[in-house]
């Protein structure tokens, strides 16, 4: 089984390489960019049954490890 | 007070109950404005009188530490101390806790501590040239031990080599005392032109004030309340009040602030650490005696629809709040655009002694500064000192193997090798760290002169606890004997004073005795405390930490070519200069080995120490001693194998005759290991009987093993890996 | 010799970079901000280590996309010495002038220390004063030095004596274990096919001087000079 | 205008990040995993008329600065 977790910074917390980049960006000339946000994305695989338990387990490991749930949110994707 | 853009929460004794105050704070509040605070208001009481900002519990008692000499510039009460250092320089430099918040979010909040106590240095005018951190962290058994570790040291790695300072020493420890309040208490050591100091007083009605670096965000609010406050199970529910480090951004604010300094654009400076532009904006106000304005409109803002209150208590980091001189703005502007920094004029100096916040147009806070910082409530805390035990003579003492305890103290936690630690920090960037970490002081030359700063940081709470007064002497004590034994004149130190809840009376007792510590060692060896810092209410769920005042130290060395190093020579003669009493209370031997916990640490007899201290100093100066390490924790076998295992070379020693296999592991203290060629013997020897110095000759350099004759032969190989194994295993496994 | 040092937001070795070529020959050295267009007419431009705009996205990629560096590849591709140290062989990549990308470090931790390496080629101008193969100690200080190309590039860059340094044991032997950072082949230090652009990983203007303990980087600078006189 | 990038590594590149954490969450005990890859997601807010004109523009963003396609695949979502 496969799953995507995206990680993203919780609203508020502030994102110095998502400021790095939106300058860099505007430097090279691309207008109208109002805000830009760098996330983290894990791809997992992973040998489960099914999703509800492969789910249960993969927001573990986001809670364990994966996640630092002080300043990040996560959201998980199962195919 | 409010329109309708402005509406504020109400207010009454329960809100500021929960921000903090004391009910009989809350009243002398309304006294002071005679009417009731609005929320905003009260926030800022709050903050300012908070533990952090106001030491109310401490005040009465860090005035007694007021000694000074006259090569201090600059004493506590400033962003940090200053110390003149000759040839028109002066050494900057303070130590600040970041405790708190380095338990909840460990990476960014050891980042952010490194961030913080950097802009105290360049805030002085000072280029920083080195960092060093004290962190103590649970027995390596708890569960969550790792993990902080992990966090911390790459916190403050990220931070330090980003910004491009070299993080050069300190101190890494374990104790399960510190399972659930782990300290990290950061030092950056700057270097300044000794009559270019800025300070934070505001001075010039009609001065603009001027915010530069990053934008406020909701980070940190109500963090200095925070840091005054205790751990209970609802810490989870305090997490987003973590702030993010932005290093980059601190290494522009460092270059944009020291190129302004160059001009004569600065009337006063004062960065924003706790409690943010609160504290930062009364600071340089009450100081200048003058009032002062601020538009909230004008600050620079990251997030939508920020309150009055949010952005004066935000902790948002890498932000500097500067009074210039009136026509200048335009000046300062071009530097800033320079690197890339947000700035904006958010107010101006007055001479109403007031503090007036607007918002749309409107005030929103109106207070007056003189008597909020005078009438800060200072307490007179009760206290009671430590009790001294001795449960030595119930306990049956062990037959020990002394080859068995060396390997087993060697590779013991708080004395295995910390290279695990220090090799993640860039401890050689600006190429001037001509001995970094891994020895008894850092030393950083200075601008490629021939002069150098020793730096180093000491304190072992288990002696503090044991005797608080006894054990604070001791750190200072021994911070100025690592001092010596690079080679460099003690010159002065600043504290970090870490406990539990000063509201209990042994707490207080601990905080007074080791303040006493503190004064009698600096006040007789010339070694004035210039800087520091408080942190209470150590505690989770009521059990305290052990008490930690951490000390940081910083001598000068006026000739590179003359310094000490932790590397002797084959063939040369091994001595111990000091008393050589066997003193085991408090001892690595006792806690690993014995455990017959005896509380009564060793001795420090300061007249001895200030002897033989300056003997050996002379002596490093005129070349006679090249190779020089302390005693210190762990007793002479442990310092010995250090040694071996730095030089890569052995030794062939033995005890004073009669002498039981515990000597070797004493931590009398005043004691130092010098090594010299054959030559030299009859010279150390006559010289030292002369004035009276106990000079004792261990042994010899010699060979691929520490060999004590029929008692013990370990390999260097050994001896090495035992050392050096434990951490990157405990970390990896 | 003259030579300029790029100063990007968060460079922080460039001061090093300077004193090294100050100290070593008197060298005049023009230190250049990277909003600048362009570079004066040096012998040496040398892109120096430290955290190029705080190493955010990845390490490189910002300074390598700021206007002096145009005028960086003008001058790489006209023949001009380039000397990317750390952070700026990380910008050279970036800015494809050196093949490869350096990544995180395999154990994911920033690491500073002396290390070993072997000079693969000594025939360039910058390695001309060591022995071929000789072995010298210089120190690293980075969190992502871990060189990565496929498989195609590595046997193009092998095959044209590209690689001049890698990481090796005291005694030579080129190992898993000398091996600080998991780069491919131990690679430490990759220069250019025409021989004009070296990026190394190690800083070679942390050790010229004897009180750093190792003088092994200096005859990076001195064999530039040595070519600059022929 | 909202737009996701995500940016993964391309096939046979050598993913530190992903072996570490794939290490990491089998020491903490989890199993069956096989394979862990780290990405960045990367999210701009853009003021863009339409869809494919953000697209084109996003997806010169990727190729000058935000992926190295050297070593990196990214994918534009634009809702
Ligand atoms: N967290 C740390 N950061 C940098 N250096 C450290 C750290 N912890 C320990 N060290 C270094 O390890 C060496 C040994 O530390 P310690 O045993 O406390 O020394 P001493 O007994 O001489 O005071 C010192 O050089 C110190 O600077
Ligand atoms: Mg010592």
């Amino acid at each position: 089984m496969k799953a995507k977790i995206f990680i993203t910074l919780k609203e508020g917390v502030l994102d110095p390489q998502g400021k790095a980049i939106a300058q860099s960006l505007n430097n090279l000339g691309f207008t109208g960019i109002n805000d830009v946000r760098q996330g983290r994305l894990i791809e997992i695989e992973i040998d489960k049954d099914n999703k509800p338990s492969a789910f249960k387990e993969i927001d573990q490991m986001c809670q364990k490890l994966l996640a630092n749930t002080v300043i990040e949110n996560y959201k998980i994707e199962i195919t | 007070m409010t329109n309708s853009k402005n509406r504020q929460k109400k207010v009454s004794p329960l809100t500021a109950y929960d921000l903090g105050l004391t009910i009989s704070e809350y009243n002398k509040v309304i006294k002071i404005l005679g009417r009731k605070p609005n929320f905003t208001e009260l926030c800022i009481f709050s903050a300012m009188w908070s533990e952090h900002c106001s030491y109310k519990s401490s005040k009465k008692w860090l005035k007694t530490m007021n000694y000074q000499n006259s090569s201090v510039i600059c004493g506590p009460g400033e962003n940090a101390g200053v110390i003149d250092i000759g040839n028109g320089l002066a050494a900057v430099f303070k130590m600040e806790s970041h405790n708190h918040p380095s338990y909840i979010d460990p990476y960014q909040g050891a980042a952010t501590g490194v961030g913080g106590i950097l802009r105290d240095i360049f805030t002085m005018g000072a280029r920083p040239i080195a960092n060093l951190n004290c962190i103590r962290f649970g027995s390596p058994k708890y569960t969550k031990t790792k993990y902080l570790v992990e966090g911390v040291v790459a916190g403050i790695g990220g931070y330090g080599n980003c910004v491009g300072i070299p993080t050069v020493g300190g101190e890494t420890y374990f104790n399960k005392n510190y399972n659930n309040n782990i300290l990290v208490n950061a030092m950056t050591v700057g270097i300044a032109e000794s009559n270019k100091i800025f300070y934070s007083k505001a001075s010039g009605v009609g001065n603009p004030v001027i915010y530069v670096g990053s934008k406020t965000g909701r980070d940190g609010i109500h963090g200095a309340s925070m840091a005054s406050a205790e751990f209970d199970e609802t810490i989870d529910s305090k997490r987003p009040t973590v702030q993010v480090g932005d290093p980059f951004t601190e290494k522009l604010l460092l270059e944009a602030c020291l190129e302004l300094m160059e001009s004569d654009v600065i009337i006063s400076i004062q960065d924003m650490g706790a409690a943010g532009l609160t504290s930062s904006s009364f600071e340089m106000a009450s100081k200048g005696k003058l009032g002062i304005e601020i538009n909230l409109d004008m600050v620079p803002q990251r997030e939508t629809s920020m309150e009055a209150f949010e952005i004066m208590l935000s902790e948002s980091q890498e932000r500097m709040l500067i009074v210039i001189k009136k026509g200048k703005e335009k000046d300062a502007e071009k530097i800033f655009q320079k690197w890339e920094l947000p700035f904006s004029i958010i107010g101006k100096l007055t001479n109403t002694g007031n503090m007036t916040l607007y918002k749309n147009s409107s005030i929103v806070a109106k207070l007056p500064i003189a008597p909020l910082v005078s009438e800060a409530p200072e307490y007179e805390r009760k206290w009671k000192k430590t009790s001294h035990r001795n449960n030595l003579l119930n306990k049956k003492l062990k037959k020990i193997n002394i080859e068995k305890s060396l390997l087993k103290i060697l590779s013991s936690p708080n004395l295995s090798s910390k290279k695990w630690v220090w090799q993640q920090y860039d401890h050689m960037v600006m190429t001037n760290t001509l001995i970094g970490p891994g020895s008894d002081a850092a030393v950083i030359r200075i601008n490629e002169s021939p002069n150098a700063l020793a730096i180093t940081t000491d304190c072992n709470p288990i002696y503090v606890n044991g005797n608080p007064k006894l054990g604070a002497k001791q750190a200072v004590a021994e911070s100025w004997r690592n001092l010596i034994c690079v080679g460099a004149k003690p010159l002065a130190i600043t504290d970090c004073l870490n406990f539990g809840n000063p509201e209990k009376p042994e707490i207080m007792g601990q905080i007074v005795e080791a303040i006493q510590g503190i004064k009698e060692a600096t006040e007789y060896l010339d070694f004035p405390v210039i800087s520091g810092n408080v942190s209470l209410y150590n505690e989770t769920d009521g059990k305290a930490i052990l008490p930690t005042p951490q000390i940081g130290a910083v001598g000068i060395i006026y000739d590179i070519d003359y310094i000490a190093k932790n590397i002797w020579k084959e063939d040369e003669l091994i001595y111990i200069l000091g008393e050589n009493e066997i003193e085991l209370g408090c001892s690595v031997f006792d806690e690993i080995i014995q455990n017959t916990g005896q509380f009564q640490p060793p001795l420090v007899n300061l007249e001895k120490e200030k002897k033989i201290g300056n003997f050996v100093l002379n002596k490093i100066k005129k070349g006679f001693f090249k190779t020089c390490h302390d005693i210190s924790e762990g007793g002479a076998l442990v310092a010995i194998s250090e040694l071996a295992i730095n030089s890569e070379i052995g030794a062939e020693i033995e005890a004073p005759k009669g002498s039981s296999s515990e000597w070797w592991f004493s931590e009398s203290q005043g004691r130092y290991i010098v090594t010299i060629p054959e030559k030299q013997k009859n010279t150390l020897e006559n010289e030292t009987k002369k004035i009276n110095i106990p000079c004792f000759h261990l042994g010899k350099v010699k060979g691929n093993a520490l060999q004590i004759h029929k008692e013990m032969s370990i390999s260097l190989e050994e001896l090495k890996t035992c050392n050096e194994a434990w951490l990157p295993e405990f970390m990896t496994n | 010799m003259k030579a300029a040092v790029i100063i990007f937001p968060g460079s922080n070795c460039d001061n090093d970079a300077k004193s090294a070529l100050e100290k070593l020959f008197n060298a005049e050295v023009s230190m250049v901000w990277h909003t600048d267009t362009s570079i004066p007419k040096v012998d040496l431009v040398i892109l120096p280590g430290g955290f190029s705009y705080g190493d955010y996205l990845r390490p490189g990629s910002i300074a390598s996309k700021s206007k002096i560096v145009e005028d960086v590849i003008n001058k790489g591709k006209k023949g001009t010495p380039i000397l990317g140290i750390c952070n700026g062989f990380q910008i050279l990549t970036e800015t494809k002038l050196l093949p490869g990308v350096l990544i995180r470090n395999s154990n994911l931790k920033f690491i500073c220390e002396n290390t070993f390496l072997k000079v693969e080629n000594n025939s360039s101008i910058f390695t001309s004063r060591y022995k071929y193969n000789e072995i010298i100690n210089i120190p690293i200080a980075h969190h992502d030095g871990n060189y990565f190309a496929d498989e195609n590039t590595i046997k193009k860059i092998e095959d044209s004596n590209m690689i001049v340094f890698k990481y090796c044991e005291k005694n030579g032997s080129i190992s898993k274990n000398s091996n600080p950072n998991g780069s491919i082949k131990n690679i430490a230090g990759v220069i250019n096919k025409s021989g004009n652009i070296l990026g190394m990983m190690p800083h070679p203007e942390r050790a010229y001087d004897k009180l750093f303990g190792t003088v092994d980087g200096s005859k990076v600078f001195t064999s530039l000079l040595d070519k600059l006189l022929r």
